[in-house]
């Protein structure tokens, strides 16, 4: 039992990197494709009481050092589990133990029968690669574990082709993008290589203290770009809307609850963890250059998703306003901005999930994407409607919903770090986010169902129970902050302190 | 059948073999110059695709066919995490092959985990490679004249 | 250093030097040129001028590796990519390409700004040569006991990086069984969102 | 002449920069998708020339050790308590003391001296010493490869040994082996694609597929995007 728990690290990730290419070998068409299914589902519900027992043990007994290999960092890749990492991981396989049980019955819909099994090997292994970028505290690893999950993700965003050949081009421009944000991210590493002969991330900051060069500065820049492009920052997000758009809808879901939030949490990581706040220039970037992007992103993006038809390439224009709210909490430089955007990188990734869920169950059922699709299904899908309300409602940010709990921690740190402007802009920007859901909750409420409404039914079990239980933690997180304020504020305190 | 047909085939029958070996010997050999299992497993497939270039994709599918390199590509790639959860089984860490052999004096776990990891390499490479060529050739064009 | 070691050393940076050229002008060429069958063969090429200078810059196994990997597989790969699909490549609109200069421009600016603080090339005590890679220079023989350290690195000290990238060529693999494999159907369905003028709703 | 020698020194950089935004350029200014792929080819293939240059040690060879160099070496290996900085099997997960700097928790410091060589002049610039915790680390007395090796003319040899042959840096050749398999299945993937789109739209030219997406979504094609013969021809 003590070797198992000494090897709890390295569960979440080994497990499923197991597990993903023996699913490919099981009958895909045995059991109406039952069976890939049920054991992504078990294996993403290892990986998520893994991450949990880890989050567990990180929060009651500090950080955690894994050593692959037996060889210490900086000689072997080191797993370095904090507060950060625990929380992000924890998401990610929360999410992936939801969308697996959900995406039954949309991906038999979506894709052909014969690919069941390889779909859910390519979806485990996405699931293992984001979690693997989270966990890793090497920065070479954190590319390889980029490229694993990026790589599943174009083939599972151009399964949607089956519906629309549009996801076609959407992953093929996400594929150029992806791999010139990680060539970016390489192209960094090697000159922070290069300035200290180090690839551990905690080395590297050693190495690295009093060390300001060009070399430095220029390879931060490039991580930065890099995985700028990955987490959707708002000039370089352009690749994102389509590829969630035309994707099957349950890879949506799970994309957009986890793939951006995870670039985040990486320039977080290199932000804190290897540059550290002793560089001006680190400073002088977020200030000058990353937070006039995260507003410009916050309005374009909202602005755009107003006249958006599509509803999940609205959802998409959202998340890219809601990644600037994340990078706008960094760039205030203080302990407090950065638990906020913690918090809101967690929130977001529920509320998300299920906004994108409750478009997913409607696609499944009324078998449009389009706003139309929601006209009167208050009446024709009654509780996919309430999830799809509440989430719309979290994310505008009502009290009583996590999307409050985030905006108010925003707000604050706003106000308390002497910048009133952003705050107002938080909330400008907020009120543009309750013209488009608005416009989405008025037609399911008041507009009238369309006239072949009887042929639809609520979405079943399998979707419904997974929607429930992320709109529950939308209300649930909400009302009880103590996992996720307490937390990212102990997680923002050491990562702030380990960077001074 | 065309003469130049005739002489390429000859030629690969003649090739084919020296190629594997050649394949197995870069992989093998790794340990002590160039090379290792992921050069072996491009050497290797390289061999089935002038196979395929030359006697047709169904005469290479006949002798290695796509189910079986299926099979290939997983057990390959367990061979690598296969090793790494057995040394975490025998008492070390992810991939510490020391556990293997823990009172070698002359580091025998570590080479008996550089060979295992590197021949599962080698067969993943070696198969996934191949199959992607598989896929490739296996599509029908649809190429129009105006096209060229 | 000796004098013998000295003109090795200038014949060095000279084989560098003229590698380095060819490459600049077979990127130029593929730059320019329209026609993807002389492109995708510039580009095998391309692999082996770099799989050379990388010999010459002692990476033996990253030359082996570029050359089956760039010079082989990879040409295969678009040579069959090309068969399916077209051979010459068409003019594009205007714009992309001062996009593309705007790009270039700034990442090139702030590279050459990295390269004045480098340490010069081939600096024993850079520290990128004096700090870990040193170390596994220095261990590996005691700790692993094999001759070619970066085996030894590669499936050890990172062995972790190395399952990882078997990993990827498997998802590559998995990707394209799925995208061209059984089951993934002709192209995909084409959808309108709305009906268009030039066809019926 | 300074700047002369500052600029032969770093030529090679500035050559691969080049052929890295070539690549680049390819990548964001042809329409044609599989010249797309071959340009983020040469961009990567760039990137890989930019980390091999990392390690060149000048008068080096290959990192793989000479037969007698490897015999010296092993005979002085074999028994040896584990080195600095390798853990005993079987660690399992280790908690880290935060209240130290960072990363100071681990042995890493210790490394600088193994690394087998006085710092020289340039090095000792860049390597300014750390301040706070990681100072103390490095000011205590480091652990050196003689500690372990048992008797001290053994580590006079092998120091002799190591000497006498140059290798180059290992490190940056196992990272490029593992860039150049991701940009392999990174093409892989790509091309397939580039096959789906071509079956799906009967083009593979960007401007051709970003008008039939257009006309999916609007119905026509926004006038500032047409096509260069609908430019030509109006």
């Amino acid at each position: 039992m003590t070797q198992f728990l000494a090897q709890l690290p390295v569960l979440p990730i080994i497990i499923p990197l197991i597990a993903a290419p023996l699913t490919m070998l099981l009958p895909a068409r045995a059991l109406k494709g039952r069976i890939p299914c049920l054991f992504a589902t078990l294996v993403s519900w290892i990986a998520f009481a893994a991450s949990a027992a880890i989050l567990h043990s990180v929060a009651t007994a500090g950080p955690i050092s894994y050593h692959m290999g037996d060889f210490a960092p900086p000689i072997g890749i080191e797993y370095r589990i904090d507060l950060a990492n625990a929380l992000v991981l924890t998401l990610v396989s929360g999410v992936a133990a939801l969308a697996f049980p959900f995406s039954y019955a949309s991906i038999r819909a979506e894709i052909d029968d014969h690919q069941l099994s390889m779909f859910y090997a390519m979806a485990l292994i996405a699931m293992v690669g984001l979690l693997g970028v989270v966990i890793t505290g090497d920065a070479f690893n954190v590319f390889v574990f980029v490229e694993i999950s990026s790589l599943s993700t174009y083939a599972l965003v151009a399964l949607g082709a089956r519906r629309d050949r549009r996801a076609l081009t959407a992953s093929f421009n996400y594929l150029v993008m992806g791999t010139i944000g990680a060539t970016f991210f390489v192209i960094g590493l090697g000159l922070l290589y290069q300035a200290t002969g180090t690839l551990n991330m905690a080395d590297l900051k050693i190495q690295l203290a009093g060390r300001d060069n060009p070399m430095v500065e220029a390879g931060f820049a490039f991580i930065l770009v890099g995985m700028g492009l990955k987490a959707a920052m708002f000039p370089m997000h352009l690749w994102m809307p389509n590829a969630y758009a035309h994707a099957p809808s349950a890879v949506a879901v799970f994309l957009a609850a986890t793939s951006t939030k995870v670039a985040v949490y990486v320039i977080i990581r290199f932000t804190y963890t290897v540059i550290g706040a002793d560089f001006d220039f680190a400073g002088a970037a977020f200030e000058y250059l990353i937070a006039p992007l995260a507003v410009m992103g916050m309005f374009f993006a909202s602005i755009v998703a107003i006249f958006q038809d599509n509803l999940k390439r609205m959802l998409a224009y959202s998340s890219v306003g809601q990644i600037g709210y994340m990078l706008l909490g960094i760039s205030f430089g203080t302990e407090q901005g950065l638990a906020a955007s913690l918090v809101h990188l967690f929130n977001h990734g529920l509320m998300k999930g299920a906004l994108f869920m409750a478009a997913a169950a409607v696609a499944f059922r009324v078998g449009s994407e389009t706003c139309d699709g929601f006209r009167g299904l208050a009446r024709r899908m009654p509780w996919t409607a309430a999830a799809f309300i509440i989430a719309a409602l979290s994310l505008v940010g009502v009290p009583g919903t996590i999307g409050f709990i985030s905006k108010w921690q925003l707000l604050s740190a706003a106000f308390d770090s002497g910048r009133a402007w952003a705050g107002f802009l938080i909330v400008a920007s907020s009120l543009l986010s309750v013209i488009y859901m608005g416009r989405v909750v008025e037609l399911m409420t008041l507009a009238p169902a369309p006239d072949a409404s009887a042929a639809v039914r609520e979405a079943p079990l399998s979707m419904l129970v997974p929607m429930a239980i992320l709109v529950a933690a939308n209300i649930y997180f909400g009302l009880s902050t103590e996992l996720t304020v307490d937390l990212a504020e102990r997680a923002a305190t050491s990562l702030m302190g380990a960077a001074r | 059948m065309s003469i130049e047909h005739l002489v390429l085939r000859v030629v690969i029958k003649i090739l084919f073999a020296p190629i594997l070996l050649f394949a197995l010997y870069v992989q093998f050999h790794g340990d002590y110059g160039a090379g290792g299992g992921f050069q072996a497993g491009v050497i290797f497939a390289v061999a089935f695709i002038l196979h395929a270039l030359i006697m047709g994709l169904d005469e290479t599918k006949r002798v290695l066919p796509a189910a079986a390199l299926k099979a290939m590509m997983v057990v390959g790639f367990l061979f690598y995490a296969g090793t790494g959860a057995a040394t975490m089984l025998l008492g070390g860490n992810l991939l510490g092959y020391d556990a293997i052999a823990p009172n070698s004096d002359h580091n025998e776990g570590q080479h008996y985990g550089i060979l295992l990891v590197e021949f599962g390499v080698g067969m993943a490479v070696a198969s996934t490679m191949l199959m992607i060529f598989y896929q490739f050739a296996g599509r029908e064009p649809e190429i129009r004249d105006e096209d060229w | 250093m000796t004098p013998g070691a000295e003109t090795a050393a200038f014949w060095s940076r000279l084989i560098d030097l003229s590698l380095l050229t060819m490459l600049v002008l077979v990127a130029y060429t593929m730059l320019r040129s329209r026609h993807l069958f002389a492109i995708v063969m510039l580009s095998g090429i391309y692999s082996l001028l770099s799989a050379a200078l990388f010999v010459s810059l002692d990476a033996v196994d990253v030359a082996f590796t570029e050359a089956a990997v760039g010079a082989g597989v990879s040409t295969v790969l678009m040579l069959g990519a090309m068969l399916l699909t077209v051979r010459r490549e068409k003019t594009q609109r205007l714009g992309r390409a001062s996009l593309g200069i705007a790009v270039v421009a700034l990442v090139g600016a702030a590279l050459i700004y990295a390269t004045t603080a480098m340490p010069a090339f081939g600096d024993p005590a850079a520290p990128a040569n004096s700090y870990i890679g040193a170390v596994y220079m220095e261990r590996t023989a005691a700790e692993i006991g094999v001759p070619n350290v970066v085996t030894a690195v590669l499936a050890s000290y990172r062995g972790f990086d190395t399952l990882g990238e078997t990993m990827v060529i498997f998802t590559a693999g998995l990707g394209v069984m799925l995208l061209l494999g059984p089951g993934s159907g002709r192209g995909g369905r084409s959808v309108k969102d709305r009906p268009g003028k030039d066809e019926a709703p | 002449m300074d700047l002369l020698a500052f600029a032969i020194e770093r030529y090679n950089y500035w050559i691969f920069i080049t052929l890295m935004m070539m690549g680049l350029f390819i990548v964001i200014a042809r329409g044609n998708l599989i010249k797309k792929m071959i340009g983020l080819n040469v961009f990567q293939t760039s990137v890989f020339i930019y980390y091999i240059s990392i390690g060149k040690i000048a008068g080096g060879t290959a990192p793989i050790y000479l037969p007698e160099d490897l015999k010296a070496r092993m005979a002085h290996g074999g028994d040896h308590a584990p080195l600095p900085g390798k853990d005993a099997i079987g660690a399992g997960a280790i908690r880290v003391d935060e209240s130290l700097h960072g990363g100071a928790g681990f042995a890493g410091n210790d490394l600088q001296s193994l690394a087998g060589k006085a710092a020289p002049p340039e090095g000792a610039a860049l390597h300014s010493a750390p301040e706070g915790a990681a100072n103390d680390i490095l000011a205590a007395p480091p652990l050196t490869i003689e500690d372990h090796a048992g008797a001290a003319g053994a580590a006079a040899d092998l120091a002799k040994a190591a000497a006498e042959i140059v290798y180059s840096n290992p490190l940056p050749h196992v990272l490029i082996l593992t860039a150049i398999v991701v940009g392999i299945a990174t093409t892989a993937v790509g091309l397939a694609l580039i096959v789906r789109i071509r079956e799906a739209y009967g083009t593979i030219e960007e401007d051709e597929l970003e008008a039939a997406d257009d006309i999916a979504e609007f119905g026509y094609v926004p006038s500032k995007r047409g096509l260069p013969e609908q430019r030509a021809g109006a």
